[in-house]
This record gives structure tokens, C-alpha cells and sequence, in this order.
């Protein structure tokens, strides 16, 4: 089992989810959380004192999924969040060890 | 005899101005509605247009429209002349007899131009979270120093449909259907918020980011509407005219009770829920109704008015967003679909007014202000373009325009959707 | 003279429709102060609840429950009609003298109408988070209609109560301790809110969500009760009632903010915080305890009785929580319990109050609304049930009740807890 | 004739009660605007605060305040006694003449007491954020019950500056800049916030939390200069009186209205974007700025008047964030330096007055309130220290304060920056 | 070392949380996140527009333990969150290399 | 790669984010989260009823870096982040797979 983590904007969310859904995917956990890299925040001006935005909101949707799913599914994500413009954000894959589903105490690829 | 002159003058300017005060509260009431119904990213910029509008409403109508609207000219073409005049002296007051003023002019001016201001917000809901700030308040500008005055002019000021007999004790056609039409060309111009209709058809929902801000706007409007309905009896220094205030008090109050009650009711049996904000729209609708005569029904026909407001604006939403025609705040239906409503109840109550009169006032007041409306929106749009472009309206307007978030501590990215 | 009589009628209405027209703005005062107090996920249905119940109040009154109150009855049983009617005659006015209309009927009507509204939204607060929306609103349909107009006609209407004396000038029982008494009845039967008692005795905080609101609320309340105290002096036409509004309105004020400062004192001495929440409840509760008489007691006298005010609602907040009796704003200690601390200061100012006239009064008018409450509330359960299920209660009323969220953008899962 | 005397006298009294509240209802105003445009951290202290202190200057104004201002003493040094007297007896009001009372001295006290309090919710919102509510609630005992009704005295009560042509019609410095100058001493003995200046001269920006508040509470206290301005004129029951109200009532708007217009294009050439909280101190600067005359300019003028205040406001902003002067909301911009533009702008107006006479008035008004308000802060802070610890400021002042949060269910880790 | 990530209904947090400080956990991070599965979300109805609610208010709480902890809390957990309906949720395991406590500069177990 | 996890004090935010950029950090992501630690929670009374904060206002900083730079992103860190007081928190390493650009479609090192 892989977890991805795919970090990327906000508005992208639901052609995401849709193009998941269809290869197969059944579960997903979105966070809001706020960027920093590449895409330079923007400079402000309140009540006359500058200041920097540095943070962008972005959101992040993980998604624990079988080994062999694992191509698909990335390329899938990158094809749905792309806009080619910089903040477009990142995927990153990290080893699960075990999952379980609360409600029948299922384990394993079974679990997700 | 003189002092009593003096202190019935007095007591009418004291009425006058606070009615006037109340509908100036009006604006605050429309800004809280807006602000409460739109998303939180476009919510700042809601704020700045509404609590500009109303100045510039004011500077205009100063300068030159209140000129226009109660000057001297034909019955169709208004006079043109700049300021507003001084006020009465106490010898034409305590001349006494019927010509004799018995309020104050300022007084007048002031009630007056809390109107105009009424006009405008209207059209500022129903182009939410689109449209250019600057470009709208230059619209502003346009709306309440020469649109309104103008057909203003040919009913309160004595033009021709005053003389045709059009009826409208308070302004259902002439202050709100004729924002409501201004407000459709508008929108019509502007196209959809993006995300707002699927490609496929579908409408999507776009929930209103502060539902108690909406509330409260609703009550600052329904309190204000007593000034907007009571003031316009414009005396109450006799017995028939307290009466009369008072019954315009009490039937705006019970039409606004109807409408939220009887929209509530609608929106419990089409939709399986109580929606508030079908029951704000109810409310609002019932004031818009019964504006067009408060003053002469029973009560239990002010209730059937408002009652039939209530209902018909659920209809009319629906029915617009049908039709692809978007407005976030529900404004058109609100102000123009039931303001005509209320038009045509006045034939239930008003002897005096005709099918013919109250027809030649709707669409001469529609056709005057949705035209000249379209006109100068598309000037607008040529000079300056009237649409902020589709980067800044999925971020929101609030960074773009105004370059602040209405609560930046609170939205995460659900706001920058 | 006959004009003279004109102005004055003028006057005295003007001054009742200004004093219902604040106190219509109490309605928006409670709903923002319950959406303060409340959880988020509770907001919507909390905001319909109140602009409804004002709605419904308003239809109803003006259907049955002013004949009642104000018609033709026996010292108990009052006479039952449909219908305000007609106003004054211009004859009747000036014909001057004692029996002589000195002010609009309708304005009356209009004065009074507000006032079931005030009682109805107290019950509000008390079962909120918990009551099924249109289970609450029936019961508003039955104590705006029925209820409270028969026990208005026992006092004000000229009943038992007023012929034994009881002295109650604005209503801190007739509307206050009334509308708390039939919210403890629906209270009990509805039980607290999930969560707000743990199994061993603990009294678990429940933080209202939006502070702000609820300070907001509690100013125009303030406000409001200008008119809601300064009218019920019912005239302001000559020297010694103009005199007599003045100190109501001075009293009125220093009676609230001593109560907000003695509350706030003594949460920093009993819990070491300044609790607003409670200096908010210590304002109202000063209120409360000045409007069974604002006009005779000394400005000093005034601030005691509404310091006292201020004090004994945090007792008897703490007090009702021991004993489980879940108020999620207060209502039941602010209106309730200092009501009744109110109408017994009342024998510190008044010569002509006696001891056992406001015992009468407190002991007939919390029989009445606690029985008569109890029973409408248990019928209500046995037609359609009066609690939401558990499931909803966790999730939150304003998307079962509602269909929509308050601040959709805003809150993430606390907001479900 | 009596029977005319005593319903002037009705008339007075009821538009001065009426005015009376609509200034308690700025109260409202100070706190929605200072509670939008702090951090949410700080939320809770800020309304506690302003209610608080809304409450004391009603009780401290009642026990002494008043006898100051307005007792008899000589043309510095003021009298002193305890508790407002009773009112006007019918004999005196009916004899007529030019000594008799024309409107109720308690409606006076109440007109008065609320002006106090404005005087001192100047201050709140200059010391946001990090001063100890307890030390401020002391001060403005302190600055409610003395300091103002001291120069309150040598102004409009009577004394020396009233001798030497000092004109002040509502209070531009009696009441504005007098706020402002004790609000000034308070900042520089406290010092600014953590994190607003950086250690390389660098000014942050820190936003306030929320914009529809701020919004909300420019319109409430635009709405209640109403009262503030309009309640000046002290009578309306003639023509004369009642057509000077009426110019009072539209100046005022119009002040408002250009303060905003032009701040808002101010901020659009100096920043590029419409920076709304600029636009809202505009308006009040507007406000502010017209208060010291607004019964006598032309319509044009008052909006010449208020225009300027609105450039001068943002200047000052900028100017006195240079200075390192912190000022959450600008209220000593606002307040203070368009107070003093105001005083000046009589001179075009009013041929009364005279430079000398403001000079003296100004530069009185402020070394009074500057230096004893100085002296005040100091005692305090020697006593009981002013100024909350490092680590509360930083997790904010409503849990250590007040033991709540102002949105428990919103802010995440933002809030607590 | 491992870090279990939970994710389950918001209104559970209090009773999780007792039951593993009862165990002895020491810490735990809690974000509110929106999670989309097989509970699906419903269909409202916004002024006569119908929208479909898809993700879901759950909390992600996040645990980092010993090795030999895992099993029990894992347990203790799943008890704790369960309902029984659908939408319960998941605990996902997925290895640590290692832990330092700012504070003092600890690494490892003791970290923790 | 690694990612790690800085859960601490919201306030210092800045300060991290400086001292990381200037080791050549050039992407980061932020949660907003509530902890529960040693760090104990405050008492409060709200209307006379008691009641325990439990969770405290935490940032969550994960930023994904080559293996090279962990030691001296986490000195960095710690320093950054550290008052010395309790509450100060902690910062968990894990394992990353793989890395992917959205708007490239990079992978790996080149992708962070
Ligand atoms: N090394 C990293 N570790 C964690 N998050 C990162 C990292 N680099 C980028 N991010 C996240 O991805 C978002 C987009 O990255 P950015 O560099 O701005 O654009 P792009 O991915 O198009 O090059 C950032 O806002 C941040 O949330
Ligand atoms: N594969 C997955 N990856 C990440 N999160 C998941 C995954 N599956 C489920 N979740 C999370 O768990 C929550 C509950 O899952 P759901 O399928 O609705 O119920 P259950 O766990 O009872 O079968 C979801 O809302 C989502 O947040
Ligand atoms: N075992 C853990 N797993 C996950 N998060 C933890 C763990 N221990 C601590 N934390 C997080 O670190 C924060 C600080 O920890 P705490 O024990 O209070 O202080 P310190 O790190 O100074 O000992 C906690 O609020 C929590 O968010």
C-alpha cells in the first residue's frame, strides 16, 4: 500500500476527485493547507504598510491506495490538477504499512 | 396660531427626518444581506461598493438630481439646474393656508436621497462577486444623478405618468423595480459567475458565506422600510395622517411578517427544508409588495400581499436561474418581478388607480431604466470593461480590488475556491 | 384648539410608532443574540426560528390576540373577536375631554403586537440547539394567539390581576417572566442538550460560537428597550408624561449598565475572568428588573435595582445548571428569575404596589404560562414530536432543519462535534 | 396656549431623547468597528471593554460628571456636587418666556451622558490589544467622572472657553479630539504591539479579523451622528430650529458620504487598490470633521469639509505609523487630527468665530486631556500595571482576559499568532 | 517507531482521546480534514439548487508510538471510534525513522 | 527524500520558514492543527461550568528534502522552533517514495 499526498490548488479539487473516482478510487481525505515554494506569495498594501503574502492556500488530498494502482492513479492526478502554471504543486508517494476500517475491523488492502 | 404652525412644521420636519435616517440605515441593511450571501472571498469588496454607493448616491442627487426630479419642465423632458435650494422662511410658514410649506425643504431633500441610494443597492447584489468595482460605481454615479431623477421626475416630480395616473405611494416601481431592471441589464452583460451553471445545464448552489450577517441585513431593511413606507404619507401632523402612519406601520410590518412566513412555507414543501434564505428573499418581497400602496388596505390584505410576494419570489428565483440568469442575492426577483406584483395589488385597494395607469408606469419605468441601464453599461464595458478576469474571480475580488480578505484569520482554501 | 388636539394626537402616535418600532428591532436583537450563543451548527435554524416567530406573532396577534387581550370580557374569562378595527375619527378627537382618543388605535395595535413578539423569542433561546423547528414555531403560533393574550387581558387588558393591584408597567412579568415561565416548561419536557451533562454530575461548557453576534444582539436590545420601556408610558404630550419618559429612558439605561458592570465584577470575583457572556446576561438581567417600574424610582435606585439584577442572574445561572435545567442562553435567569426581582422592586417606589398584588401576579401569570405551556408543549410532542433524533442533534440542526450551513466556508469539524 | 407650551416642551423632549439614543446606539457602533478590526485573539476582550465602558460613563456621569459640566462654579475651577437633580415642574414650563424649560432636564442628562461615553470609546480602540482591561475600565472612571466634565465645563458648561469664543456645535474637540488626546498618551505609555514594528524600522501590517463588523459598525455610528449632530441644536419645536436640524441632518450625510468617496480614491492612487478600512475611516472623518459646525455650511461646503477630512485621515495613518504610534484603528487620525481640521473649518462658516478662539480651544482641550490623561496612565500603571505579559499577548488577551474566545469554533492556528 | 493516522467522526475525539491516554500516549496532533468514501455525502437543496455535499467533516488524528505499542493502540482505538455505521473511517500505520523533541533535543523512542 | 514533520508553536512560523529558506528550503506546507502533549491544556470557566482545553493551537510544517540536507534542516529547525518551555513540540522524519512536479511532470529529487 502507498499513500500519496497530492498538494495542489484549491479549485482543482473536484476534477481530481472525479478523475479518481473513475479509475476506481473509493476514499480520499482532504486537509486546507497553506503553500509555500515556487509561486511567490504577493505583496500587499494595508493601510499603507506593505506587507507579503507568503502562504497560498492549497489544498491537501491523500489517498491511501494499492501498490498496483499507483501509476495510474498519479498520472491521473497530474493530468486533472495541471494548469502548467507555477503552483500547480507536487505529488509525493510514501510507504503504508497496514490500514484498518473502524467499522469491521478489516485490515490491509481489504481496509481501503 | 403662529406657534402652532410652527411646531406642526416642526413635528413634520422631525418625522421627515427620521424616516430619513431609517432608510439611510436601509443601506446599512442591504450591505449586511450582500456581505451575508456571497462567498467570503468577494465579501470585502461587497462591503466597499455598498458603502460607496450610498455616498455617491448622496453627492449626486446634491449636485444635480434632486434638481432634475423636482425641478420645473415639460411632462416628459425635466429641468436641469445644479444644488439644492435654501429653505422655507418662517413668514411663508405662518402664512398658514393651503399653499404654505409645512416641512422643511431640506428635510425633503434629505428623505429624498436616502431613495436614490435604496435604488442602487439593489443593483449591487445581483452583480456580486463579478464585476469591477470602479466600474460599477461609476455606474453609480450615472444611476443617481440622472437615471432615477429622470423617471423620478415623471411620477413623484409631476411628469407624465403622474398625470396618467400611475399609483405608487412609496416606490415599488419607482425605486425598486427600477433598480431591479437596471440591476437585469446589468447582469445580463456581465454573464454568470463562473461555476455557477454546469455545461450540461446543471445549476450549481453557491451558498452564501455568513448567514447571520444575511439576517441582520433583513432586519436592518424590514426596521428601515418603516421609514421608506411611514415617511412617504409625508405629514403627520393631523388626525388622518397619523392614521394613516400608523396603518402604513402596521401593514408594512404584517406584509414583511407574510412574506417570510408564507416563503418559509413554499420553500418547506418544494424543497423538504425550511430555507432561511428563501424566508430573508419572503420577507423582503412582502416589504417590496405592499410599498406600492401600505396605506390603504386592511391588514388582512396587507397579509394576502405579502403572503403572495412571498410565494411569487421562490417562483421568480427559480425561474431566473432557469433562465441562466444569475443573481447571488435574489435582487431582480425581490425588487422588479414582485415590485411589479405590488403595482398591480394597488388596483385591490386604491379606487383611484387604473389597470391602464399602473401598465403605462411599469413599462415605461422597465423600458426607461433598462434601457438607458443596458447603454450605459456597455459604454462602461467599452471604456473600462466591466468584468474582472477569471484568474481574479476564482481567487476572489477582495485581494484584487481592495487587496484585503474580509476575515483573514478564518478562511482556509475553501474560501479561495 | 381643535388643531392643538390634532398635533397632539399627532405627536402621541408618532411617539408609539417610534417606541413599536423599537422594539420591533428587539427581534433582531434576540436572534443575533442566540446566534451568538449558539453552536455553529445550530445557527441556521436558530435565525429561522426567530424571524419566524416574529412573523407568526405579528399574523397572530392581529388575527385573534389583541380582541382578546383588549376586547370585552368578564374579570377572568376574556371576550373572544377576530380582527383590529378601525382608527380614530377626526369628531372624536377633537371633541377633546377625558374619554377623547388622544393617540392612533392602529398605533396601539402596532405597539402591542411587537410585545407578544418580545415573549416568544425569549422561549427561543431556551430550547435551542435541541427543538425541531416547526414543532417551535406551532407552539408560537399558540402563545402569540391565545396564551399571552389571555393573561394580558388579566393586566393590562383589565382583568382579575389589575383590579388586585398588580403593578407591572412594562412587563417584566406580563412579557418577561411570561415568556421564561413557558420556556422552563418546554425545557423540561425537551431535556438538556446532548453532551451538556456528563453521567457523573459534570456540567460541561458549551462555548457559544460567535461572540460578536451576541454582543451586537445585546446593544440592540439595549436599544430597543427605549421603546419597549419609553412607550409604555403610552403618552409624551404634556410636561409631566414628557417628564416621565425622560426619567423611563434614564432609568432604563443605568438600570442595564449597572447590571452589566455588577455582573462583570462579580464573574472576575467568582471565576477570576471577566465573562462577557455574563456581563451580556447582567446588561439584559438590569433591564429585565427596571421594566416593571422605570419611572418612579431615583436614578440611583434605578442603578441598585439593576445591579442587583446584574448579580442575581449569575447565581441563578450556575443555580439552573446544577439542577440541570439546560438554557443554552440564559433566558430562563435573565427574563425569569430576575422578572421576578423586578416586580418585587417595584414595592420600593410605587406607594400604590402592595405585596399581595405582585405575588398575584407572579404567582397567576408563571401558573398560567408554565401549566398552559406544559400542555401545548406535550401535545405538540404527541402530534409530531418536539426533539430532534440524536444523530441530527450531533450533526447539527441547519443542515437537517434547514438544508444549509451559517458559514459554510468557515468551520470544519468542530463545527460537527 | 399652556396646553401649546406643554407640547413644545413634549416635542423637545422627545427629539432629544430620541437623539440621547440614537448616540447610545454609537456605542453599539465603537465596539463592531473595534472588534472588526482587531485580531480574533482579541476579540472578546474589545467587546468587554467597550460595553464596560459604555456602563461606567452612564453610572460615573450620573454620580458626578454631570454636576461638574454643568454646576455652578467659576470660569476654571468648576463646581461639584453628587446626582442629577429632579426635573421641570408644569408651572415653570407653562409660565413661558424666555428663562422657562423647554424641553425636560432629564432628557438633558440623558442627551449628555451618552456623549461622554462616545468621548471615551475614542480610547478603546487606540489601546486594542494588548492594554489590561481592568487598568482601562479604571480609567475611564477616572476620565468619565473628572477629566471631561472638567473642560466639558469650560466649554459648553459655561466657563472660560466659552467665554473666549471657542465654537464647538456637537464636539469635534469637546468630545472627539479629547478622546483622542487621552487616547494618544495611552498608546505612548504603553508602547506598540509585538510584531507591528519590525526591528528595522519595518511597519506590518496586521489585519483586522473582520471587515463586515468594521462595515457594520461605520454605518451604526453614521446612522447615530444623527442623534450626535442633530440633538445639538439643543431645539427643533420652530422653524428656525427645525430647519437648522434638518441642514444639521443632511451636512452631516454629506461630510460622511465625501469622507468616504474620497479616502476610498485616495487609497486607489496611493496604493492601487480600494482599501475599505481606509474608505471606512474616511466616513468618519467625514463625521468628524463636520461636527464642530454643521448647521451653518452650504451643502457644497460640508462636502469640501468632510472630503478633506477624508484625505487627511489616511496621510495622518500613514504618518503616525511612521512615528511608530500604534493605533489599531486609527481612532487618533480619525478622532484627533480631522477633530482639529473640523475646529478649523468653522472659520469658513460661521462668522462667529474666530482663530484665536479655536486656537485657544484646541490647544486647551488637548494639553488638558493630554497631560492628565497622561498623568492617569501613569498612576495606573504604577498601581496595577497597564500593559498584559509577552506570552498572553501573543496567545491573545480574550483567554487571559475574559477565559472565551470570540469564534471557539472558527480560528485555528492563525488566531493565535 | 510508527505514526497511526486516524481518521474518524469529529464528535469521537474526546472518547479516543481517553482511551489512549489510558494506555499511555503521550501526545497527539489532531486536524480537522473532509473526508470523501464510501458514506456518501448527501444532497441538499440551496435555494432550489440541488448540490451534493461530498465530503465530510472527520478528524485526522495523528499518533506517533513505539513499535510495540502499535497493537494495542491500534485496538483501543478501533473501540473507541467505532459506531458501526458507515463512514467510522480508518487507521492507517506507516513507519517513523525518527523523532526529535524541539524542546530538548531528544531523538528517538525518548522523543516522544 | 524525507519529509518532515515540524508540529510547533504558530507564532514561529516565520522564524522557520526563514532559517529553512536560507538553507536553501524552497517548498513547505502548513497545517493548522491542535495538540495535545506534556504541555497541558488550561483550565477555564465559561458561565460558571468549568471546562479543560485540552488541544492547543499547533502549526504542522512539512517540508519533503534530500537526505543530504536532513541533518542540517533539522538543527535548523530545532533552533528556529525551540523556547525551551513545554509545548515546544516536535519533528518526525519519514520516508518518501517518489516525488512528482505537477506542472513538469519531474519526479524524484529534481521534483522538490
Ligand atoms: N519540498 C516541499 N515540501 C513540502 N511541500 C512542498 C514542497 N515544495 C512545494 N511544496 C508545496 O507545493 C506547493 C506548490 O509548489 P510551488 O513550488 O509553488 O510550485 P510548483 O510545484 O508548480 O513548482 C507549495 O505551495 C507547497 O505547498
Ligand atoms: N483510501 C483512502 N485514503 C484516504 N482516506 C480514506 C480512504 N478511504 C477512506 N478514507 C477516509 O475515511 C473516511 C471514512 O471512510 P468511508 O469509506 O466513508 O467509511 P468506512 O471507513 O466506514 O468504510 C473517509 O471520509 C475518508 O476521509
Ligand atoms: N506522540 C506524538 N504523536 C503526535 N504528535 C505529538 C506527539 N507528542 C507530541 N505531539 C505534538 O507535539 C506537541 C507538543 O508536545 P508536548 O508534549 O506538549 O511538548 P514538548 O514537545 O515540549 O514535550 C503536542 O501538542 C502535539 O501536537
Amino acid at each position: 500500500m502507498k499513500k500519496l499526498e497530492i498538494i495542489t490548488r484549491p479549485f482543482k479539487v473536484d476534477e481530481i476527485k472525479e478523475a479518481l473516482t473513475s479509475l476506481g478510487v473509493r476514499g480520499m481525505t482532504l486537509t486546507e493547507v497553506r503553500g509555500f515554494g515556487r509561486q511567490h506569495g504577493h505583496k500587499e498594501v494595508y493601510r499603507g504598510a506593505e506587507y507579503q503574502v507568503d502562504f497560498l492556500s492549497k489544498v491537501k488530498i491523500e489517498i491511501v491506495i494499492d501498490d498496483d494502482m499507483l501509476e495510474k492513479v498519479i498520472d491521473a492526478a497530474v493530468v486533472a490538477a495541471k494548469t502548467g502554471k507555477v503552483g500547480d504543486g507536487k505529488i509525493f508517494v510514501y510507504p503504508v504499512e497496514n490500514a484498518v476500517r473502524i467499522r469491521t475491523g478489516e485490515t490491509g488492502d481489504k481496509a481501503i | 396660531m403662529e406657534q402652532l404652525l410652527e411646531l406642526s412644521y416642526a413635528l413634520d420636519t422631525f418625522y421627515f427626518l427620521l424616516s430619513g435616517m431609517l432608510v439611510m440605515w436601509m443601506a446599512a441593511g442591504f450591505t449586511m444581506l450582500e456581505a451575508g450571501m456571497v462567498r467570503s472571498k468577494n465579501t470585502v469588496e461587497i462591503l466597499t461598493k455598498n458603502i460607496a454607493l450610498y455616498s455617491i448616491a448622496c453627492i449626486m442627487y446634491m449636485i444635480v438630481g434632486y434638481n432634475i426630479m423636482y425641478g420645473e419642465g415639460g411632462s416628459v423632458i425635466p429641468g436641469i439646474s445644479f444644488f439644492v435650494g435654501g429653505d422655507n422662511s418662517v413668514a411663508d410658514v405662518v402664512a398658514g393656508g393651503d399653499g404654505a410649506p409645512y416641512y422643511s425643504d431640506i428635510s425633503d431633500f434629505f428623505f429624498q436621497v436616502v431613495f436614490v441610494a435604496t435604488a442602487m443597492s439593489i443593483i449591487s447584489g445581483a452583480v456580486a462577486e463579478r464585476m469591477k468595482l470602479w466600474a460599477f460605481l461609476l455606474f453609480a454615479v450615472i444611476l443617481t444623478g440622472v437615471l432615477y431623477p429622470v423617471h423620478g421626475y415623471w411620477t413623484w416630480g409631476g411628469g407624465f405618468l403622474d398625470e396618467l395616473g400611475y399609483a405608487d405611494y412609496a416606490g415599488s416601481g419607482i425605486v425598486h423595480m427600477a433598480g431591479a431592471a437596471a440591476a437585469l441589464a446589468g447582469v445580463i452583460i456581465l454573464a454568470p459567475r463562473k461555476g455557477k451553471y454546469g455545461p450540461d445545464g446543471k445549476i450549481n448552489a453557491i451558498p452564501g458565506a455568513n448567514m447571520p450577517l444575511a439576517t441582520l441585513g433583513t432586519f436592518i431593511l424590514w426596521m428601515g422600510w418603516f421609514g421608506f413606507n411611514g415617511g412617504s404619507e409625508l405629514k403627520i401632523s393631523d388626525v388622518e395622517s397619523a392614521n394613516a402612519v400608523a396603518m402604513v406601520f402596521a401593514n408594512t410590518n404584517l406584509a414583511a411578517a407574510s412574506g417570510m412566513v408564507f416563503a418559509l412555507i413554499t420553500s418547506q414543501i418544494m424543497f423538504g427544508k425550511a430555507d432561511l434564505s428563501m424566508g430573508l428573499n419572503g420577507a423582503l418581497a412582502g416589504l417590496v409588495a405592499i410599498t406600492a400602496e401600505p396605506s390603504l388596505p386592511s391588514m388582512p390584505l396587507a397579509c394576502i400581499i405579502g403572503a403572495l410576494g412571498g410565494i411569487i419570489v421562490i417562483f421568480s428565483i427559480i425561474g431566473l436561474d432557469k433562465l441562466k440568469i444569475d443573481d447571488p442575492v435574489g435582487a431582480i426577483s425581490v425588487h422588479g418581478v414582485v415590485g411589479v406584483w405590488g403595482l398591480m395589488a394597488v388596483l385591490f385597494s386604491n379606487p383611484d388607480a387604473t389597470l391602464f395607469g399602473q401598465l403605462a408606469g411599469i413599462g415605461v419605468i422597465f423600458a426607461w431604466m433598462f434601457g438607458t441601464g443596458m447603454a450605459v453599461w456597455l459604454i462602461i464595458k467599452a471604456i473600462m470593461g466591466i468584468r474582472i478576469d477569471e484568474e481574479k474571480e476564482y481567487q476572489g475580488m477582495d485581494m484584487s480590488e481592495c487587496g484585503m480578505e474580509a476575515y483573514p484569520e478564518f478562511v482556509g482554501t475553501k474560501g479561495s475556491r
